[in-house]
């Protein structure tokens, strides 16, 4: 372990420090809102960290003899879970209040999950991507529970909690095989020894063709990443702890956790099972046309605005996997291989804002109000009409419409997909588009169109105000001006396809 | 031998995630998983065991310990898990009275 | 006469029609009185400069005035859609205008006593004269555009207008319901020739390639008919011409698109005279004769034309047996005129044609114009409601006596002299080869010609003969239109305005066959004056044909006076089918009913329609209802599976991965 | 492998799969948890026979020790909470699908060419599997060192989690 | 100068927004947006030959070779002039809207931009942009500010649409991708010209995505359901943008796209289209004849009369050298007129629902005693719409006609007989509506108002400028459509 070392992992360390340090002086902070303002200002030392890496970027570099590599992806992920961390806790100012004197405890599992993310989005081995994967899991499932005084608060922690145990078991038993299979737990290696992927093409142990145990080692191990994807067939459980969990802890989970499972799956799939993409991407590219439609359907009959959001975030995982499954061997051209996770990349980012402005606006509702179906948006634009035009805005987005950063990056996904002939899954996709304009724009129509339930405004905590405003305008910006994020992406995807 | 092992493993994985589908009790389920964690072990162990490393070519004799380094994060994750598990028994006891998991789905369609 | 004099005879009409619905009727509320004397003013200056026009085209051979014409619209190139617009002034169209002009003069100036309604109407008695004179100049205007017209597309456009001014005249009182709906009828059933029209316009533009390799604009009339029996090559003259034919057969109300023209009655008596007796209607007639070449290229289509005209005329003159309203009879009488024109065409005698056209605006213009002074007493045009008027209206009775045996065919008046020329041409043309339909069309008009003396003297015998019987006044009020209800008879003869016009009319329904047309030389007027204007050799005056018709004329006038004059003989005690076939005549052939009733409403409204209306809610729509009930059917049904028991989640998660192995590793 | 190491291996298999099928099949959740510990100790032995003395050692302190002992006195806390039968409603299905699962599971492995170890190993590997606990421990702090600390952080989390969770609050 | 399109619009939105407190400034700002956004229009479309023409072309994301593409040529010109001219005549007729008027103001602009950002736009991912831009103020000015069903209307269109997009989007990455990395474009001039018989997958599918998404648009049968809906229940403006320019993004496309990138794959689908067209009009026609709805009717006569659009197109399937692209001219005419006799036709409508308070066309009657001036602009709007000559529709029908005979004669004649249906239909209505027996309940009455007026002499003007000398457009359009031509290989 060097300082080089420390250096590169100081961005999920320092957030893992703010952490301790949060519960730490938790009860020492009694002033309202004080845990969040020390977190929000801690959350600039990674920040700066992170942006520091950014700047200095050249190439990969790994760390701790290969356990962690920090390049351009594991610093596009990190900077991201580290900001929408920061947007979910400024949100959260008054929600939090709620948890007091917890609020400490609150704000540090947030930060110790954000830390797994970080972590995880940079793990270059099985074992560092397991633990970091189970830090970024085990606090959420408490504070999915965290809200143990509303029904079904706990029940939504202990489904995240045994569901999340199942698949990682599953990811496990996938791993199990890759190690059997290869012989190593490696992705890289800095000292030019074997990896995973070199031992695939060497032939290595049971891939040689037609031996089996490399593939379902992909196999086990995309299902139980699945479970953060929400991809189908691990996708289930999603509506039931956004139900169920405070909002804060779904807009993370929907966000940040997302976020950093995408871009292990991305590492692992392309960087160490590259050499056999043909056989996965066709995994994926199915399992995205299912999750995105399985996802849209459902939502169509929701009535409750959280589980909405739920399913809303497993149709858009959909979308997203089909930059996973346009892999590079497939492009048209050489030299775009990486659309496919500069798509992803940029769609997360994009995914964060529009998606974050979609559940701070619920966290506003159902704060005041308490009423958590869809039918209690009614009227919004009379009780408030800055929610009501942060919904429509995100709403717009999500279903994929100018000029946001829902139709950019959807574009970015389908030309993507198109450039590696899967011409089909765009069709798929746009027209899961259709459907899903059908509930989100079904949300807009409500808060507008429907006389309110009560005439009581709805007030918007300032903090939280400043927050929606933050995602509203990245997801306007970004719709008009999508080149920076873009270039941004490119860079952090060259990681995976050199 | 590798075989045999990773049968077993197989067998006790299955066992395990059968023991998780079915069980009402939700430290039943728990039980379940850490079953299955072990199957996993098991296999760990066993690639440890009997699989060439790919580094050993390279002279990396502690490449040989992988499997059994992994198996020890994979034991002490499973009792952090159960740990946690168990906390969440203890808060829906006591906020629904109930441990059977099959009560525990008023978060549903 | 310079090019902008020639387009001033359509400019000055168009002019005072824009002047007086645009300008006139906004200036001050007494500003109507200006409407009716600009426009007569206008259009009695149109008449001026279409006699200059149509002296001349006199002189030199061929009589046309060449103005080039203007390029209008050009698209696709070379080989594309060529419109060039410009006046076409020759013999034939100087004499139309001429005719167009000096009739609707006369209707103006009628009109001027005419459309005065009582004082205790809206707005006062003028309120509606500035709209009124504006349709009529305009129509005027659309009508001399027709004439005029250079060329076959501009042709077309000017025969839509007038169509609409038609539409608008006839609808002109648009709060009658039967006005408005026969306005419609007017336009749609007309349009359904046009369609034709069109279609023919339209297959000739297909040929344009070897007019264009010559240089030559195929729409262009000029071209057309010097080059068409050339260049329309393969039975494509005959498409192109019974294209134009149909155009013909809706606007001049010939069988099977007769039934709009009894209907257009609905219309302000002088707008009848003009439009439905005088004008418009011939425009059909000029078309054929216009672009006569084209159909003497194709037998098939003159004898269409000829065989159409023939069974027109004698329809269309027995249902004028038995019509009670007077309007309707001379409607009646109009079709079957209009046929007579076709037998001419159809047997190659374009000149005569022309001919019985212009004695015919006369004649019928005027009894037109007589019913209307008619009207203005009794207040009705039913002739079961009058009976003695040349009591107190001596002038009327007089003109309507003139125009009627005019009509009927009586030596000496006009109408002798064009009719005997028309059944002398079929006889010819009959006679020349072996043309059967001449041959028909021959008989068939002279039937037509006894019956059309009949019932012109029956129509004489109602309105003016025998006791009188009551006029509006015996009207019931159920029957009666909302603003007829507070109207009475006034027994008195029309004013001067009214009878200035008749009078003239009367002049030249006696003067104009005989002088225009003589077949010896007048001194002042060469022997056939009329056919040599046109280029056309007059047929010989045939003495034979000329007895028949004239004894069936004289025939069926005597059956008029047996039956209503004296009544020396009564149809009571006829046979049952004699009854039948009364009410076939008096139900037009059951033609409306086929039409409106059978086809219109219930095999296409309620058929056809209703069932593509059906169609489109149910099955178009429907189809995509379905597709939004699968997706959100669909959706609960994947919304049921989340049953919110986690081992079944987890029961999904282990199904999934099982599948994904089962296709991995037996897959391969 | 002779055949004392063959009869203790199947002995030892046999008394892990007894012991998982009766953890997951037995009424008592109590039993359960017995028999889950049993089928841990067979693990261990297994592990042992593998070449991982360590990891049996570990197995069966913090398993069939630590988490055991968790898991009873949660079941003890719990006793009272009325339970009504066993097993879930799924039984049928999750038994068919554990078949099939196992069945393509053993496929894939017998299928899978393995990339054996060779029975003789060069100079220091041979006495890798001796010398395991001390390596696994330089392991640890060396190759798995971020690993390692990330567990620390792990197991602090959990702490802290489990904590907030279980204690009691005035508005809860 | 093209920027200055698409922003007059949208600035004039902010402005609406901002200053528009009081109630009547959203109207005064909307309109002088309008005003301004017209005589822009005007300038473009004289001028748009100009040396340098007014083409912008900026690099949007330069990763994907997208570009912020803008240029004006005959094709697009005289609509865009057509949107100047629509966009004024519905901010006109919506004069009387209070509720919410700044937010009506506000999405009336933006719609107008975005249709004016597809008449422009050059590249095609940014064509799709705006294409796509322009259904979030349709969706909220429906279901905000439309009546009956406005809900389901609103969402009906969005979701076609929605739907004919999702395939177009699919054709346009296609498009380029099937291209080598050098030759890769958006461009659609640059485009035009290339060898589409192999691309990523047969041409004739990359065609077939753009021909449904413009066939929803247009609408073509069996994808026209969703017109009757929008437009029954829109606010009178949005049904005159709707009829008036949105259908016409349809033919745009059609004409720009289809015909202008896959001369081949058209002129293989023409025998296709032409049925087609004889279908929309005749079909169109036969329901017009059975609605009630005064609004309903003229929707159907919209479909009806769209299919003179698909017949000018199926013109294509003439052997090349008889191509003289009279039926492409025509169509593109026909988009045109069609846009300003539709447009007029639901301002009359509006104007006289907004007295009636009834669309139920047995309730009327004997309108034209009480509205004489409302009256004479609906029978202007129907003449028209009928195809009057002197009337552009006259023009534009004749020249479909013309160039599509020759072709396919059966499927024009079919297409030519909707012209008396149309006669029928119109005229039907107009007896029900304007004449028959004065009705008292009608008495009170306004008649047209100075504002209204206007906004029927808006819409007026060109048809009978258009009507009585059509070069105005047709040479414009003639430019637009040569290099189509020449793709399609006519001499």
């Amino acid at each position: 372990m060097s300082a080089r070392d420390l250096y590169l992992v100081s961005p999920a360390l320092s957030l893992a420090i703010l952490a301790t340090a949060l519960v730490l002086a938790g009860p020492l902070l009694r002033r309202s809102g004080a845990v969040q303002a020390v977190a929000l200002a801690g959350l600039s030392v990674p920040l700066a960290l992170g942006v520091s890496l950014w700047a200095g970027l050249d190439g990969a570099e790994a760390a701790f003899g290969g356990a962690l590599v920090s390049d351009g992806l594991s610093v596009f992920l990190g900077l991201l879970v580290t900001c929408a961390s920061a947007l979910v806790l400024l949100a959260s100012f008054t929600h939090a209040e709620r948890y007091r004197p917890y609020g400490g405890e609150f704000a540090g599992l947030l930060l110790f999950s954000a830390a797994g993310l970080t972590l995880l989005a940079g793990a270059a081995d099985l074992l560092t991507i397991y633990v970091s994967l189970e830090l970024a899991s085990l606090p959420v499932a408490a504070l999915a529970a965290f809200a143990k005084g509303r029904a079904g608060g706990v029940e939504a922690g202990v489904k995240y909690l045994l569901l999340s145990a199942v698949a990682s078991a599953v990811l496990l038993y996938g791993f199990a095989f890759l190690y059997g299979a290869t012989g190593t737990l490696r992705l890289i290696a800095p000292d030019g020894g074997p990896t995973i992927a070199t031992a695939v093409v060497a032939g290595h142990g049971g891939f040689a063709y037609g031996g089996s145990a490399v593939l379902v080692g992909a196999a086990l191990a995309a299902v139980g990443f699945g479970f953060k994807l929400s991809m189908v067939p691990a996708q289930m459980w999603t509506p039931d702890v956004y139900q169920g969990a405070p909002v804060p802890v779904g807009a993370f989970l929907a966000v940040a956790s997302k976020g950093a499972a995408f871009a292990v799956v991305l590492r692992l799939f392309t960087v160490g099972l590259g050499p056999v993409e043909a056989d996965w991407s066709v995994l994926f590219a199915v399992l995205a046309a299912i999750t995105m439609t399985v996802g849209n359907l459902t939502a169509l009959a929701q009535s409750n605005l959280k589980r909405l959001l739920g399913y809303s975030t497993i149709a858009h995982a959909g979308y997203m996997l089909m930059g996973v499954a346009a892999v590079a061997a497939n492009s048209r051209e050489a030299g775009d291989g990486s659309l496919g996770p500069t798509a992803v990349l940029f769609y997360l980012a994009g995914y964060a804002a529009m998606n974050l402005a979609a559940f701070f606006v619920a966290l506003a509702v159902t704060e005041r109000t308490g009423d958590e179906t869809i039918a209690g948006l009614a009227g919004l634009a009379k009780r408030s009409p800055v929610l009501a035009a942060a919904l429509a805005v995100s709403a717009i987005a999500l279903t994929g419409l100018p000029p946001t950063v829902g139709f950019v990056g959807k574009l970015f996904l389908f030309n993507a997909a198109v450039n590696t002939g899967l011409l089909w899954l765009v069709v798929v996709g746009a027209l899961n588009g259709v459907v899903s304009a059908y509930y989100y724009l079904n949300l807009v129509r409500v808060a507008y169109l429907r006389e309110p339930v009560s005439p009581e405004r709805i007030g918007v905590p300032r903090t939280l105000a400043v927050a929606l405003g933050v995602c509203v305008c990245a997801v306007l910006v970004l719709g008009v001006w999508p080149s920076g994020l873009l270039a941004l992406a490119r860079t952090a995807a060259a990681a995976l396809v050199p | 031998m590798l075989e045999r092992l990773l049968i077993l493993s197989a067998l006790l994985f299955c066992i395990g995630l059968y023991g998780a589908l079915t069980r009402r009790h939700v430290i039943g389920v728990l039980i379940g998983v850490e079953l299955m964690l072990n199957a996993v072990n098991v296999a760990l162990v066993a690639f440890s065991r009997y699989v060439e490393p790919a580094g050993l070519a390279l002279g990396e004799a502690d490449a040989l310990l992988e499997g059994q380094a992994f198996a020890l994060f994979v034991v002490v994750v499973a009792a952090a898990e159960v740990a946690l598990g168990l906390a969440l028994v203890l808060v829906l006891v006591r906020s629904r009275d109930t441990v059977d998991l099959t009560e525990v789905s008023l978060l549903r369609r | 006469m310079s090019e902008t004099a020639a387009w001033l005879i359509i400019g000055l009409p168009l002019l005072g029609g824009v002047l007086s619905i645009g300008i006139v009727r906004r200036l001050a509320p007494g500003a109507w009185r200006w409407a009716a004397p600009l426009t007569i003013a206008l259009v009695a200056g149109a008449f001026a400069l279409a006699v200059v026009a149509l002296a001349a085209t006199q002189g030199e051979h061929g009589h046309a005035v060449g103005y080039e014409p203007h390029r209008w619209l050009a698209v696709g190139g070379a080989g594309g859609f060529t419109l060039s617009i410009g006046v076409l002034v020759d013999n034939l169209s100087a004499l139309m205008a001429t005719v167009v002009t000096g009739i609707s003069t006369l209707v103006h100036v009628f009109s001027l006593g005419y459309m005065r309604k009582d004082e205790h109407a809206e707005g006062g008695p003028y309120a509606d004269y500035p709209r009124y004179f504006a349709y009529l100049s305009l129509f005027t205007a659309a009508m001399l555009g027709l004439v005029l017209a250079h060329n076959l597309v501009q042709l077309y456009v000017f025969w839509e207008l007038v169509g609409l001014f038609s539409f608008l005249l006839i609808g002109f009182w648009f709060h009658r319901p039967a006005a408005a709906a026969a306005a419609k009828k007017a336009f749609i059933i007309t349009r359904i020739g046009d369609f034709g029209m069109l279609l023919g316009l339209l297959y000739l533009f297909t040929q344009r390639a070897a007019f264009i390799a010559e240089g030559l604009d195929p729409f262009a009339i000029p071209d057309l008919i010097e080059h068409a029996p050339e260049l329309l090559a393969g039975g494509a003259a005959t498409w192109v011409a019974l294209g134009l034919f149909a155009g013909a057969v809706g606007k001049s109300a010939q069988f099977p698109l007769n039934t709009w023209l009894p209907d257009a009655m609905e219309g302000p008596t002088p707008v009848s005279s003009l439009i439905h007796a005088a004008t418009m209607v011939a425009a059909g007639v000029y078309l054929v004769a216009r672009t006569f070449p084209l159909f003497e290229a194709s037998d098939a289509a003159l004898n269409t034309v000829a065989l159409v005209g023939g069974v027109t005329a004698l329809l269309a003159a027995a249902l004028g047996l038995v019509a009670t309203d007077i309007k309707r009879v001379l409607a009646f009488s109009t079709v079957s005129q209009l046929g007579y024109m076709f037998i001419a065409l159809g047997v190659g005698g374009p000149a005569v044609a022309m001919f019985h056209l212009f004695t015919h605006a006369f004649f019928k213009c005027l009894l037109f114009l007589g019913s209307g002074s008619v009207h203005h007493s009794v207040h009705t045009f039913d002739m079961r409601h009058m009976g003695g008027l040349r009591a107190w209206m001596p002038v009327t009775y007089g003109v309507m006596l003139v125009g009627g045996l005019a009509l009927a065919g009586v030596f000496p008046l006009s109408g002798f002299w064009s009719k005997d020329e028309v059944l002398a041409v079929a006889w010819d043309g009959a006679h020349a080869g072996s043309v059967g339909a001449a041959q028909a069309a021959f008989w068939l008009g002279l039937a037509a010609a006894g019956l059309t003396a009949f019932y012109v003297g029956r129509m004489l015998l109602l309105t003016f003969h025998g006791q009188f019987r009551g006029g509006i006044e015996s009207v019931p009020h159920a029957e009666r239109l909302p603003d007829e209800a507070h109207l009475h008879v006034h027994k008195h003869e029309s004013e001067p305005a009214m009878l200035v016009p008749l009078l003239l009319l009367a002049v030249m329904a006696v003067g104009a066959g005989f002088v225009a047309n003589a077949p010896v030389d007048l001194g002042i007027v060469p022997a056939h004056w009329f056919s040599h204007l046109l280029g056309d050799a007059a047929p010989e005056f045939n003495g034979g044909v000329a007895l028949v018709s004239t004894l069936a004329a004289l025939g069926g006038l005597g059956l008029a006076v047996l039956l209503y004059g004296t009544h020396a003989l009564s149809l009571d005690g006829m046979p049952g089918w004699w009854h039948a076939a009364g009410r076939v005549l008096a139900a037009r052939y059951y033609m409306d009913y086929l039409y409106e009733t059978l086809v219109v409403r219930r095999l296409l409204h309620r058929g056809l329609f209703l069932a593509a209306d059906w169609a489109d809610r149910h099955v178009v729509d429907g189809v995509v209802d379905l597709a939004g009930w699968t997706g959100r059917s669909g959706g609960r049904a994947l919304a049921l599976l989340q049953t919110g028991q986690a081992q079944a989640y987890g029961l999904a998660l282990s199904t999934g991965v099982m599948v994904i192995l089962l296709l991995y590793l037996l897959g391969r | 492998m002779n055949l004392f190491q063959d009869i203790v291996f199947w002995a030892l298999a046999a008394l892990a799969v007894a012991g998982a099928l009766g953890a997951v099949s037995v009424r008592s959740i109590f039993h359960a948890g017995l028999l889950m510990v049993v089928s841990f100790l067979g693990v261990a032995g297994i592990f042992a026979l593998a070449g991982a003395a360590f990891l049996a050692v570990v197995q069966v302190l913090v398993y069939a020790g630590g988490v055991a002992v968790l898991i009873i006195f949660a079941v003890m806390l719990t006793r009272d909470v009325p339970m009504s039968s066993r097993s879930g409603p799924l039984g049928p299905a999750a038994a068919l699908i554990g078949a099939v699962l196992f069945g393509l599971l053993a496929h894939a492995v017998t299928q899978a060419q393995w990339n054996l170890l060779p029975e003789s190993l060069p100079g220091p590997a041979a006495r890798v599997f001796v010398d395991a606990p001390t390596r696994l421990g330089q392991v640890l702090v060396s190759d798995h060192l971020l690993a390692f600390e990330v567990m620390g952080v792990l197991l602090l989390a959990v702490v802290v989690g489990a904590l907030a969770l279980v204690r009691e609050r005035s508005d809860a | 100068m093209l920027t200055a399109l698409i922003l007059i619009p949208l600035v004039g939105a902010i402005a609406v927004v901002v200053l528009g407190r009081d109630a009547r400034a959203p109207r005064v700002i909307a309109t002088g947006a309008a005003v301004a956004e017209l005589a822009v229009a005007a300038v473009v479309f004289a001028g748009y030959e100009g040396a340098g023409g007014y083409a912008v072309d900026v690099s949007w994301i330069g990763a994907l070779d997208i570009a912020y593409l803008l240029r004006v040529d005959g094709l697009s010109a005289p609509l865009v002039l057509l949107n100047g001219i629509l966009g004024l005549a519905a901010v006109l007729v919506s004069w009387n809207v209070e509720l919410r008027a700044r937010e009506y103001f506000a999405w009336l602009a933006v719609l107008q931009a975005a249709v004016m950002g597809v008449f422009v736009a050059q590249d095609l991912v940014l064509f799709f942009v705006f294409w796509e831009l322009e259904l979030v103020p349709m969706f909220l000015l429906i279901s905000r500010w439309g009546t009956g069903r406005r809900e389901y209307s609103a969402m009906k269109f969005l979701v076609y649409t929605l739907a004919g997009s999702a395939f177009m989007l699919a054709a346009i990455l296609a498009l380029y991708f099937s291209f080598p990395g050098s030759e890769r474009t958006f461009d659609m001039a640059a485009l035009a010209g290339r060898d589409m018989g192999s691309l990523l997958v047969p041409g004739s599918l990359v065609f077939s995505g753009f021909l449904v998404a413009f066939a929803v648009k247009l609408p073509v049968f069996p994808l026209h359901t969703w017109l009757p809906d929008a437009h029954t229940d829109a606010p009178t403006a949005v049904s005159v943008m709707l009829a008036g320019v949105l259908l016409k993004m349809g033919g745009y496309g059609l004409l720009r796209i289809n015909a202008g990138l896959f001369p081949d794959q058209l002129r293989d689908a023409a025998p296709l289209l032409a049925a087609l067209a004889a279908l929309n009009v005749l079909y169109g026609a036969f329901i017009v004849l059975r609605q009630t709805d005064l609004k309903r009717m003229v929707a159907y006569s919209s479909v009806s009369h769209m299919g003179f659009v698909v017949l000018g197109l199926a013109s294509t399937g003439a052997a090349p050298a008889a191509l003289d692209g009279v039926g492409l001219s025509g169509a593109a005419l026909q988009l045109f007129t069609h846009g300003t006799i539709t447009g007029l036709l639901f301002v009359m409508v509006g104007l006289v629902y907004e007295r009636t308070h009834t669309r139920h066309i047995p309730d009327m009657g004997g309108l034209a005693r009480q509205v004489p001036l409302l009256a004479l602009g609906f029978m202007i709007a129907g003449l028209a719409s009928l195809g009057l000559p002197t009337t552009s529709g006259f023009v534009a029908e004749l020249l479909v006609f013309m160039g599509t005979f020759s072709v396919y004669g059966l499927a024009t004649a079919l297409c030519a007989f909707g012209v008396v249906l149309a006669a029928g239909y119109i005229l039907w209505a107009a007896q029900r509506v304007l004449f028959g027996p004065r009705l008292e309940r009608w008495d009170h009455l306004p008649d047209a108002r100075p504002v209204d007026l206007a906004a029927m002499a808006v819409l007026i003007v060109p048809i009978f400028v258009v009507g009585v000398y059509p070069r105005l457009i047709t040479d414009a359009f003639e430019a637009g459509l040569a290099p189509i031509l020449r793709g399609l290989g006519a001499a």
